[in-house]
């Protein structure tokens, strides 16, 4: 019962999320580099139903643009680098022996790193933009999906099914391809689920610390960053790109959750 | 005697035992110590013996899924673990295996009738119609119908899950079938279908039988011929009427009393 | 020692126990036999108070004279191992394994019989020689995954026997175990049960384990209790069409009986979801009447017990 | 027991090591001149190479690293480029700040989560056990600097009780606590709600095991069967993410240090990154990878105290 409201109100958060984000790039209440010093900081009124920031902007459509790039960057991210992490996992499962050896070593010394600190110095190296930003959060998840998918699929290739497949003469390929994929897709959907609430949560911290989307992109992380200044001001400025990354984590999380009961074999196995 | 469709001789295999200490390598565990046997079509042997007595292990070697440290399995005179790749992929259709857990030996994802062809497609059978001809043909073979082709797995029972896990291994009509404890994980109203099941099929197609399994009673009801097996090693061996009514080793001995149970007198208390 | 009277549990997905009667009277070895989905293990359960949540349960227990009918998990709580005590069918995992074999049965002896652990410690050692572990006091300080799966078997049996229970009920004591091992654990049963005067029921789907353990045999189908009476008196003349069929599907080492097909019971034994209204066995059954998918047989007297099937219904 | 250890110290040392060699390998690869950034764009190309040797940048990449992997082991990281003071000065002068807020942050968590994610998990599907779940699901949520905010918002702006950033120094130990507070409170929530559903579900998996229902048989308490048997099978994954989550709170200590203004590590990495001061950066890379490490190797550890499975003889 509760995983299914935690599935339906995952769901709720992320499609408003990303409808949020669809509509604003091609609609916005205003246009989001419409500077309007003499309207700065104004209270939210039927123009403006959130009001404007620092530079009379109207924070309705940032916070929508918002959402078209923290969600395009960090699904874009767990996407890249999960399908090559998972890629990575699937051979090395198939192949067994040194290769699997070597790839989880690999593993094991990439999560010295920890994913914050190698986004920081990815930035550093190759300067701040939200782009850098989503190909170091692609990086992270590639031993993150590597050793998922490693560990799933190691727990198909000892079924029976699978030696059943040997016997009827089928190759690491084609068993690969037709019983360990299809297999291990659930547990790997909820690890992405997860996954890009974690990169949405990075990638604001990130723009929060000027690393990712530069100005005048809009950006929930760099929002805040703004409103920080303004705290005494005008503290709604910083409530409301805050709440935005929380829904869209919380959505995610939820999501992720939701997925995993209902994905869970011993559920399945339970029912059937 | 037909020249005899399988003969396994002096299989060995070990397996490395993780270090214990730094410098020293561990002797490794010895999974299956100069195994021979031969089996002639139609034939059914039985192999019996309890957790790691290595009659798992036997069931891999002679499926070509591991190789053995010595001794060679014959198939029709080839020996597969010296075949190519290729070549064994070619033989595969000849033996197939079926397995003790009927719920972890069908892919949960796929409909039963995909499972079944499997075989056929890896053989390169791979016409729409003639593989759902011969699905039907062996799904009916096993006492299900052809609609059931389209069902999945959960929708079945354990007793009938076996059912399309023989008719899976069957359906290349092969001359050799390796069941490993294929009954033990069923109701015993359902095993006695199985095992008549599997002597209807035998006498049919002129199936050789290799049967493994931890039960005397059941080994003794089916096989033609017993090996006991006890760490890795063949304690006894002979035809059935002989080694039940006559078990020379211990071993044997315990594992009748094992099955006999209940013409024993009640509560023989030590 | 345990009376119990038209107990009925129900799941979600169905009845797993319809109106079962039985008792079990001191140091008496009753063993109950069914197939997977019979009810034999939700009995078990029951008479220890640990039934899963969601099952309803119907009907009364009663527990040495005490009438557990609805009783708490408080009220169930002082009778365990006390009263009766338990071992399930998978030694392996049954042991907590991050403590020590003699924590683990000094653990109800202080708890419970409030012994000093000095005395709680030569107690344990006791029990664990009683269930014939070799070098008890070597594997007192040893940790389950040290122990094979008989002596962990073993061990148990020594933590269910700590405080003297009048019943203990072995589910599936022996399936895990190897056929050695698995007679030898058998035995161990009948001779605890006689030298302490300790009723046994002894759960199994093994008619040879059963048959060698007990004296009196109840055989369970899809929730019912189909027949009672003496073991001996049910094997040789079973009255039950479910129990005849059971007896002659079970194939025996016998050289007559090589490659000779088994009688078979047809069908697949029934789902919870999907049992028959009136006797459970029907649809399965070769004797079956037409009143039997809708009325519910009433159990008949037999030779040494009861049956429940309308062909045993007298003439009028 | 030893053979456990050894091996795991083995490694230890060896996954420092490759570490390092990974760091150095990156930060030689960036782009980047640090004589230019030193001298600025209108040095002579004479005096450029000058200063590279003086670096030591001339010399081959494994020579440099080998001096720059002996000058770490002694606590010599070089001279910032941008500071002009030895890195390793840079660092010390730091540390007891970052370090304060991590081990305090993880202090707090321990001591709100694992009570919590238990008496969660001893309440399974009751109002307790769903209030515990849905809190600690917003707060793994929210994300740390806005929670820092927050809270600044509210104590600083609002109310007025906490300072809202910045520290006086050591030499002020009550303001420097009172600096601390709020850093080490934004820290540790968003933890403790992780923490929090760990504890429960990893309760939750150990209730469902064979050994539990083998106590419940044996007639024990159900108090004594959740603190005394699942409890202590339940620290294995509990102590696998407290590893997990420390590495998460050092990290999570350069935003919260930019949130507060605290002149903490954090703080010199993001200047020294702004500074492009690379040796700086290079060496406090390191030192988060290292902190980062022997936080497993802790956990592992750990483990042996823990699981008497691991210490060797037969499994």
């Amino acid at each position: 019962m509760r995983h299914r409201a935690s599935l339906i109100l995952g769901a709720v958060l992320v499609g408003l999320m990303a409808a949020a984000g669809l509509v604003s790039l091609a609609w916005t209440p205003w246009p989001l580099a419409e500077i309007d010093v003499l309207n700065k900081l104004a209270a939210p009124s039927a123009a403006h139903p959130l009001g404007t920031d620092g530079l009379g902007r109207d924070l309705l459509s940032r916070l929508m643009a918002g959402a078209a790039n923290s969600l395009s960057v960090a699904a874009g991210a767990v996407l890249l680098g999960g399908g090559i992490g998972t890629g990575l996992g699937l051979l090395a499962s198939a192949w067994g022996g040194r290769v699997e050896e070597a790839l989880m070593r690999l593993c094991d010394l990439s999560f010295a790193f920890p994913a914050l600190l190698f986004a920081i110095m990815l930035a550093a190296a190759f300067g701040p933009s939200l782009l850098n930003t989503g190909l170091a959060i692609a990086f992270i998840n590639v031993p993150i999906f590597a050793r998922v998918a490693r560990g799933a699929a190691n727990q198909v290739w000892v079924r029976d099914f699978v030696l059943a497949g040997r016997a009827a003469g089928r190759g690491r390929a084609a068993i690969s391809r037709d019983h360990i994929v299809p297999n291990i897709a659930a547990p790997l959907i909820v690890q992405a689920t997860i996954e890009i609430a974690t990169a949405i949560l990075a990638e604001a911290a990130l723009s929060y610390l000027g690393l990712g989307a530069q100005p005048p992109a809009a950006s929930w992380g760099r929002m805040l960053a703004e409103a920080q200044t303004l705290l005494w001001v005008a503290p709604m400025q910083a409530v409301w790109p805050g709440l935005c990354i929380t829904a869209a984590v919380l959505g995610f999380g939820l999501l992720g959750d939701g997925l995993r009961d209902w994905a869970d074999p011993r559920l399945v196995r339970r029912q059937a | 005697m037909t020249a005899p469709l399988l003969i396994a001789e002096g299989l060995r295999k070990t397996y490395p035992r993780p270090r214990r200490r730094l410098l020293r390598a561990e002797p490794p565990l010895v999974a299956l110590e100069d195994a021979s046997f031969a089996i002639a079509p139609g034939e059914t042997l039985g192999i019996v013996g309890e957790s790691g007595s290595g009659k798992t292990t036997l069931a891999r070697l002679v499926m070509g899924f591991e190789r053995p440290d010595a001794g060679c399995v014959r198939l029709d005179g080839q020996d597969i673990h010296a075949l190519p790749p290729r070549a064994l992929q070619r033989l595969r259709p000849r033996f197939q295996m079926i397995f003790q857990d009927p719920y972890g030996s069908l892919d949960p994802r796929r409909q039963v009738g995909w499972s079944i062809a499997e075989p056929l497609r890896a053989a390169g059978i791979t016409g729409r119609t003639s593989l759902r001809d011969r699905v039907a043909e062996a799904l009916e073979q096993v006492g299900l119908s052809a609609a059931d082709a389209a069902r999945y797995p959960h929708e079945f029972s354990g007793g009938q899950r076996q059912r399309i896990a023989i008719a899976r291994a069957v359906v290349t009509r092969p001359a050799l079938l390796v069941a490993d404890e294929a009954v033990s994980a069923l109701d015993v109203s359902v095993r006695a279908q199985i095992l008549n099941l599997l002597m209807d099929l035998q006498e049919a197609m002129g199936l050789g039988l290799l049967f493994i399994g931890h039960d005397m009673a059941v080994i003794a009801a089916l096989c033609d011929s017993i090996l006991v097996m006890q760490e890795g090693r063949v304690v006894e061996a002979g035809p059935t009427a002989r080694l039940i009514t006559a078990p020379a080793h211990p071993y044997t001995r315990a594992l009748m009393d094992a099955a006999r149970g209940e013409t024993l007198t009640r509560g023989a208390a030590p | 020692m345990i009376r119990v009277e038209g107990l009925s549990a129900a799941l979600p997905q169905g009845q797993a126990l319809r109106d079962v009667s039985l008792s079990v009277a001191r140091g008496e070895r009753l063993g109950l036999v069914g197939e997977s989905g019979s009810g034999k293990s939700m009995l078990g359960l029951a008479l220890m108070g640990m039934v899963p949540d969601a099952a309803q349960l119907s009907g009364r227990i009663a527990l040495d004279g005490q009438d557990m009918t609805g009783a708490t998990e408080a009220a169930w709580q002082p009778l365990r191992a006390r009263k009766v005590a338990m071992i399930f069918q998978e030694p392996m995992t049954a042991l907590d394994p991050l403590v020590r074999i003699g924590e683990t049965v000094m653990e109800p002896l202080i708890l419970h019989l409030k012994m000093r652990r000095r005395d709680a410690r030569a107690r344990a050692l006791d029990l664990l020689a009683e269930t014939g572990l070799t070098e008890p006091e070597a594997k007192m300080r040893q940790y389950p995954h040290q122990l094979s799966g008989g002596q962990r078997q073993r061990v148990l049996i020594a933590l269910a026997l700590a405080c003297d229970p009048g019943v203990l009920i072995a589910d599936e004591p022996t399936t895990a175990l190897d056929a050695q091992i698995a007679l030898r654990i058998t035995d161990l049963l009948v001779r605890l049960s006689r030298d302490r005067g300790m009723a046994l029921i002894f759960i199994s789907h093994d008619l040879a384990a059963v048959a060698r353990a007990t004296e009196r045999l109840a055989v369970m189908y899809g929730g019912d209790l189909v027949e009672t009476g003496a073991t001996a008196e049910v094997l040789a003349n079973p009255r039950h069409p479910y129990t005849q069929g059971l007896i002659a599907a079970r194939p025996r080492p016998d050289p007559a009986m090589i490659r000779k097909r088994l009688p078979v019971i047809p069908g697949t034994v029934p789902t919870l979801g999907d049992l028959p209204r009136g006797c459970r066995f029907a649809g399965r059954c070769a004797a079956e009447l037409p009143r039997c998918a809708g009325t519910r047989p009433a159990p008949w007297p037999t030779a040494s017990g009861q049956a429940a099937c309308h062909l045993l219904e007298p003439a009028p | 027991m030893t053979r456990f250890l050894i091996r795991r110290a083995a490694g230890f040392v060896l996954t420092l090591l490759a570490v390092s060699v990974v760091v150095f390998a990156v930060m030689s690869m960036l782009p980047g001149d640090p004589a230019l950034s030193i001298l600025g764009i209108e040095a002579s190309p004479e005096a450029l190479a000058a200063m590279r040797s003086q670096l030591g940048l001339d010399a081959p990449a494994p020579a440099r690293y080998a001096a720059w992997a002996l000058g770490a082991l002694k606590g010599d990281f070089g001279t910032s480029y941008a500071f002009r003071v030895p890195v390793g000065g840079l660092i010390a002068e730091r540390l007891p700040l970052t370090l304060s807020l991590a081990l305090g942050a993880m202090a707090v968590t321990l001591v709100l989560a694992p009570g919590l994610g238990m008496a969660a998990a001893a309440r399974h599907g009751g109002p307790g056990d769903w209030a515990v779940m849905v809190l600690s699901q917003i707060g793994i949520a929210v994300p740390a600097f806005w929670m820092s905010i927050l809270l600044i918002l509210l104590f600083a702006v609002r109310l007025g009780w906490l300072p809202s950033g910045g520290f006086p120094g050591w030499d002020q130990p009550l303001a420097a606590l009172r600096a601390l507070v709020l850093p080490v409170i934004a820290l540790a929530l968003v933890q403790s709600a992780v923490l929090a559903r760990v504890t429960r579900s990893a309760a939750l998996e150990v209730m469902r095991l064979d050994f539990v229902r083998t106590a419940r048989a044996t007639g024990l308490p159900r108090r004594r069967i959740l603190w005394r048997h699942v409890l202590p099978n339940a620290l294995i994954p509990i102590v696998t993410i407290i590893g997990m989550q420390f590495a998460a709170i050092v990290t999570g200590t350069v935003v919260i240090e930019s949130v507060f203004s605290l002149p903490g590590l954090g703080r010199l990495l993001l200047q020294s990154i702004a500074n492009r001061d690379l040796i700086t950066v290079q060496a406090l890379v390191l030192l988060f990878a290292a902190i980062v490490v022997t936080a497993n190797f802790l956990v592992d550890l750990a483990y042996v105290a823990i699981d008497p499975r691991l210490t060797g003889r037969q499994s």
